[in-house]
């Protein structure tokens, strides 16, 4: 189940540090299936957190602005999630939380699925699709739709999912076509009569900016942060720490996560891993910039606001990162 | 012989609205100030902007969610009344009906909406029958234990009274049961409709794209707080606004009763 | 006046409950002509409404037998009108329809039982408030609509349970002429179940006393007092030989009772 | 004069136990008839397995689950009793209050459990403090509301009695208001212990990873059917547990008030 | 016997309602001597209860004033004790908790007024009831209760609103003679509301006739029958006189307040 991290094996692996348990600071994270929060469980299940000096408990929130939520409130100090969901807090006033750093920029693994029948866009006018309204999802459909020439509302019929419900709702045939992200992705792939209609690679912004259209991104709440900068920095470093072995050792990471935090074929589970471009902390210097996914995200925010109407102005996002925290990478 | 002071219609109102204004003053108050972060708690002002965003222009979203929800409520609540309504009143007849079904209810009773989703979704997809079915099942089983209630509550004396002048076992049902029962069934379906609209909610949660409860919930997803609060606040009124009309049903079916002008 | 109407005969009820069996009526035997008007008084508990649940039909006796001109009572006997101490009347119908609900019962035309109901309504004295709600008139009003409800029914007998008990003195004294009247005018037979002595007297052509628990027959007077009985007769020698005998009689089975429940 | 059935209680426990085996039959039968999938609806005995695996083992997860949750409702619950027992009280004696916090009562009253997950998440985040408060808000207003009636309903003519033998204005709330009402709160409570339930699903939705609600929302992602059934019925049996629990209780404190031994 | 107790002076009673202004005690005078037992009788809504609830200082006349012991009454007055028409028993209180509960409101200690409480109930025959609770009680037993409950608390005067009109008539006849030798053993001042005169004439010493509303004196009797009032006393020729001549004055007023309601 959920959150039942197994610290024991952590201590009789690689455990370095001498303290006893009772000086660990405690450390909430959040998160849900998604690969994005691999490095997480890994930090867990080799220790590394633990020898950073960090209990970190791990619970289980499905949606991104429910995690940042946790954070804002104080309750949970470290999560990663959909950049949709920040920029969109963000526009809202949020200012409880930092922006410390961009993981992962995985394109490929997210999509369009139609259901049986549905072979192109122009099968799907006048049907229904389903998906998690105000995840990057939401984005990519909406301009696949666009560009195809497709208007929510007249050509085709939104439906609000649960991210958890959606193979199960696809495969029942109660949407005619759906939009989810892995392990889901997959699932429905390979479920007969599936059809890809279109992938976030497929979009405007992979084609400008070579991202997915909504990277995952890491926060920090900020009170945490602001109260013990060097502390922050400690748990970047066990995190990016665990990035740097997820990324050398694919393989090990699908056996460690499998079954136990994520619900997908061990073999599936390796292939996604080989193929999933996740960014260390060296990386980050380069990421977090004009050039790197700045850019990508005043594109979104305006997609935000003239597109979808979802936010009410765009977001001066810059104000809430915070790089001072991020170690440098050595590796 | 009271020594309570009775207030005037008219000074209730006035009362109030003081109440109502300072709650809305404090809250407003307590967000300028800084006090509380706009963010957590946007001031009524800005809910109330929000509001009328949301209802006026050219998509008025917020009379259309309404709208859907209302149906969503009534749909499932009648047919919950349809069903649970005689066969609550058979259990209150029946004292053999009314062992034999009650473990069954007790079991169904205790269970929330929201626990229905799994199964619903299950069952019926997505759809609306699946959003009148949660609001059904939410309401089903009290509809039927108020008015079994409400059945067995109907004074034994005036069912003497009417067997004496002569009617059958169903001339007492059709004339003294079910209009004795009336009242408390009516009083019973007020309190249900109102667990509809907690029902209603829950099943707006998933596969929806419309409602109030799809209001709240994508307004939470994009983490647009006074959204949320126009949605709860919509709740409100709305449940207000049919409870006013459900009290003057009740007035027209129940035109021997005394109904108090105000508690 | 010969014609035994009425033929209670060593009629017992014996209720089963959780604590045991209650001997509520024991081998009560009387027989009530045609147009008579008889009173029972007795102790509290001491079988009274059972007896006339009895013969209503609701409850059928563990013994002995109960029989309406020659017929044996089986079930529930609209030929006995019952008029209750707590009224029973339907707060949900106008005065108008409680009054017509028993020829309603039998699908006699709205209009026919219509006119029938303000004949009777006129002649308790209600005319005027025929759309009133029960809930809208004085106790002895709503009392009033139930004895015209028993009697636009057209029932042989009326069984009265205390009808007057809640009623204040100045009204029970106004109904009591009232039923008188109507009982001489319309020749019903009426069995009138009362705890007061004087309304007893002031009522009946005999006044039954029934023993404690269980009920039976205990002392029959014949009630010679003549009419109309007005302030004159309640001082009357006679009117008080009956009071103190009746009342002596009915102290003794009260203070019985009440020992045997200590 | 009741021309009413009364069964023994034994005799109740025969019929209901015939109609629940009924029940239960019935779904079985369908079930293994091929009538109803039992992806859809697992059968009786397979939900009794489930029920059995997951409370028996070395991780036995149902308890833990009940005992979670039945902690979160009563902590909710107790907290809107200790502020909703008091403001009830203070507004069911002053027609002043009462019309003055009356608008703002209503305001918040219809609103579900459900709605409060938004705020609450922003004011609380996911902790244990967020669970208790969305129960709070589920049920505070409803203890309002059902002590201010018990207390009104309180007969002013044993207030005045007391007066008369020179109860001061405390003395007649702590003698005559506190003990009168007492009954009407109990039951008042009872109900909404039952509301509690319903909301405590509601907070174990996000951010939880323990609790019945828990179960049946990770049972469904797993499409356990199974599992969802256990969480429900569960969920029923506690709620019937603590009722009977509650009217103990009860029974303790009004020794005064016949209680019946079955409805 | 000369010592006035209580001085009602003009006192009158106007209500504010919202169909209007209602004069419910209009110029009511009447002195009541220490040990006196003074029965009002008068048709219903007349204002008697308006009356003893201005005595018991529930609420304030709206002209005149009224002195106990010389002093007037402005506010709740413990020196006249109430007796209710519905016993008014705390139903969560034992027997013996509401006997003693107006000595308790004073922070007697538990041992004093339990002891004193068990005296009452024994005077008013409730030996081994003291652990009963109210609903365990027949309703005579009750107002034993209430009875012992207002003594207990040592008042003055007893006021009382119709208390035994919930009663049956024989336990009504038992309570009525309770209370005589209750009174006549304590010497206590009693205000008697009721809307029985053979009640009125049973108790009293003083009969006031009240108007109809608003209520004024309208006739005061004095009543001489000897005491102990046994039935001989009520076959006597002064008994039925009294009767008549209250009854017919009480008669007038019922019918003037019918026509005027009318
Ligand atoms: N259905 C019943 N089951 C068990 N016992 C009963 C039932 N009906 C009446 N009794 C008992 O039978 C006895 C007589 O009751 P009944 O009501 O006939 O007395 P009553 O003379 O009408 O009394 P009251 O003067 O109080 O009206 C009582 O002891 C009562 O408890
Ligand atoms: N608080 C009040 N507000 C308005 N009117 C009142 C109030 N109390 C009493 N009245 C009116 O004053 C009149 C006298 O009432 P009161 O209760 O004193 O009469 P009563 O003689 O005791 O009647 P009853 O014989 O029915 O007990 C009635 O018309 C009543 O409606
Ligand atoms: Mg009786
Ligand atoms: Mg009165």
């Amino acid at each position: 189940t959920y959150g039942c991290s197994d610290y024991t094996t952590a201590d009789k692996t690689g455990s370095s540090k001498t303290e006893p348990q009772a000086e660990l600071t405690k450390v909430i994270a959040v998160g849900s299936q998604w690969y994005g929060h691999i490095p997480t469980f890994v930090g867990i299940e080799k220790g590394f957190f633990k020898e950073a000096g960090f209990d970190l408990e791990w619970r289980f929130i499905g949606k991104s602005m429910d995690r940042l939520n946790a954070i804002s409130s104080g309750e949970a100090q470290f999560a990663s999630l959909g950049e949709i969901a920040m920029l969109s807090a963000m526009a809202h006033g949020n200012k409880r939380f930092y922006w410390v750093g961009n993981q992962d920029i995985a394109p490929g693994f997210e999509g369009l699925v139609g259901g049986p029948g549905i072979k192109t866009f122009a099968d799907l006018k006048g049907k229904k699709i389903g998906f998690p309204f105000g995840s990057s999802v939401d984005i990519t459909g909406r301009t696949l739709l666009k560009a195809n020439g497709l208007v929510p509302g007249r050509d085709v019929e939104l439906v609000n999912l649960e991210v958890g419900d959606v193979p199960a709702v696809l495969r029942a045939g109660n949407v005619d076509a759906a939009l989810i992200w892995e392990p889901g992705f997959s699932q429905l792939k390979a479920v007969e009569g599936m059809t890809v209609l279109g992938m976030d690679t497929d979009t405007d912004i992979y084609k400008k900016f070579h991202t997915m259209t909504g990277p995952d991104v890491l926060i920090l709440g900020k009170k945490w942060t602001d109260n013990d900068p060097a502390r922050a920095k400690r748990f970047l470093t066990a995190y990016f720490k665990a990035i740097d072995f997820v990324k050398n050792n694919p393989e090990k990471t699908a056996e460690i996560v499998q079954g136990k935090y994520v619900q997908q074929d061990l073999e599936l589970l390796t292939k996604n891993l080989k193929r999933f471009k996740w960014l260390g902390a060296a990386d980050q210097a380069k990421v977090m910039t004009e050039s790197g996914i700045y850019g990508q995200a005043d594109y979104v925010t305006e997609i935000l606001k003239n597109d979808i109407k979802a936010i009410p102005e765009k977001p001066d996002f810059r104000k809430w990162v915070n790089l001072e925290v991020i170690p440098s990478g050595s590796n | 012989m009271k020594n309570k002071k009775n207030f005037e219609l008219w000074q209730v109102a006035v009362i109030g609205s003081v109440g109502l204004i300072v709650f809305l003053t404090v809250w407003e108050g307590a967000v300028r100030s800084g006090l509380i972060d706009a963010f957590f708690l946007p001031p009524p002002s800005a809910v109330l902007k929000r509001m009328i965003q949301l209802s006026t222009g050219t998509d008025a979203v917020l009379l259309r969610d309404i709208r859907v929800s209302a149906v969503r409520v009534l749909v499932g609540f009648a047919l919950s009344a349809l069903v649970g309504v005689p066969a609550g009143l058979l259990m209150g007849i029946s004292p053999t009906m009314r062992a034999f079904f009650n473990p069954v209810i007790s079991i169904i009773r205790p269970l929330p909406a929201l626990s229905w989703i799994p199964l619903s979704m299950l069952w019926l997809g997505i759809g609306e029958e699946q959003k009148y079915a949660i609001v059904f099942m939410g309401c089903f089983a009290s509809v039927l234990v108020y008015t079994t209630d409400a059945t067995m509550r109907v004074d034994p004396l005036l069912s003497l009274a009417a067997r004496n002048l002569g009617a059958k076992r169903l001339q007492v049902i059709r004339h003294v049961i079910l209009p004795g029962a009336l009242p408390n069934i009516l009083s019973g379906l007020k309190v249900v409709l109102a667990i509809a609209w907690t029902c209603v909610i829950s099943a707006e949660m998933v596969g929806a794209n419309v409602g109030l409860g799809f209001r709240i919930w994508t307004a939470k997803e994009w983490s647009d707080t006074g959204q949320v609060l126009v949605g709860m606040i919509s709740i409100s009124i709305t449940v207000l606004l049919l409870d006013i009309l459900f009290r003057l049903v009740e007035r027209a079916l129940l035109p021997w009763q005394k109904h108090g002008v105000h508690r | 006046m010969t014609e035994t109407l009425i033929k209670i005969q060593n009629v017992s009820m014996t209720f089963e409950t959780r604590k045991g069996r209650v001997e509520a009526v024991s081998d009560f035997s009387l027989d009530i002509e045609r147009g008579e008007f008889v009173c029972i008084v007795g102790a509290a508990g001491c079988g009274k409404s059972t007896l006339l649940n009895m013969l209503a039909g609701f409850v059928q006796p563990t013994g002995g037998s109960i029989s309406l001109d020659g017929d044996i009572i089986k079930s529930v006997e609209p030929r006995c009108g019952i008029i209750f101490q707590n009224y029973a009347l339907m707060p949900w119908m106008t005065v108008l329809d409680n009054v017509s609900f028993g020829p309603r019962l039998k699908y006699i035309s709205k209009k026919e039982r219509h006119a029938a109901a303000r004949l009777w309504i006129e002649k308790v004295g209600l005319k005027g408030f025929e759309d009133a709600y029960p809930g809208e008139l004085s106790g002895g009003m709503q009392q009033r609509v139930a004895l015209s409800r028993a009697l636009a029914n057209e029932p042989d007998v009326l069984l009265c349970d205390e009808p007057f008990a809640a009623l204040d003195a100045m009204t029970r004294q106004l109904m009591q002429e009232e039923l008188v009247r109507i009982q001489r005018d319309t020749g019903k037979t009426v069995l009138f179940i009362t705890h007061s002595i004087d309304e007893a007297l002031l009522l009946s052509d005999r006044v039954v006393v029934m023993s404690a628990r269980p009920g039976r027959v205990k002392a029959v007077y014949k009630n010679d007092l003549p009419h109309p009985r007005k302030m004159e007769v309640q001082i009357s020698e006679r009117f008080l030989e009956l009071k103190r005998e009746v009342w002596d009689l009915v102290q003794e089975e009260v203070m019985r009772s009440i020992r045997e429940r200590a």
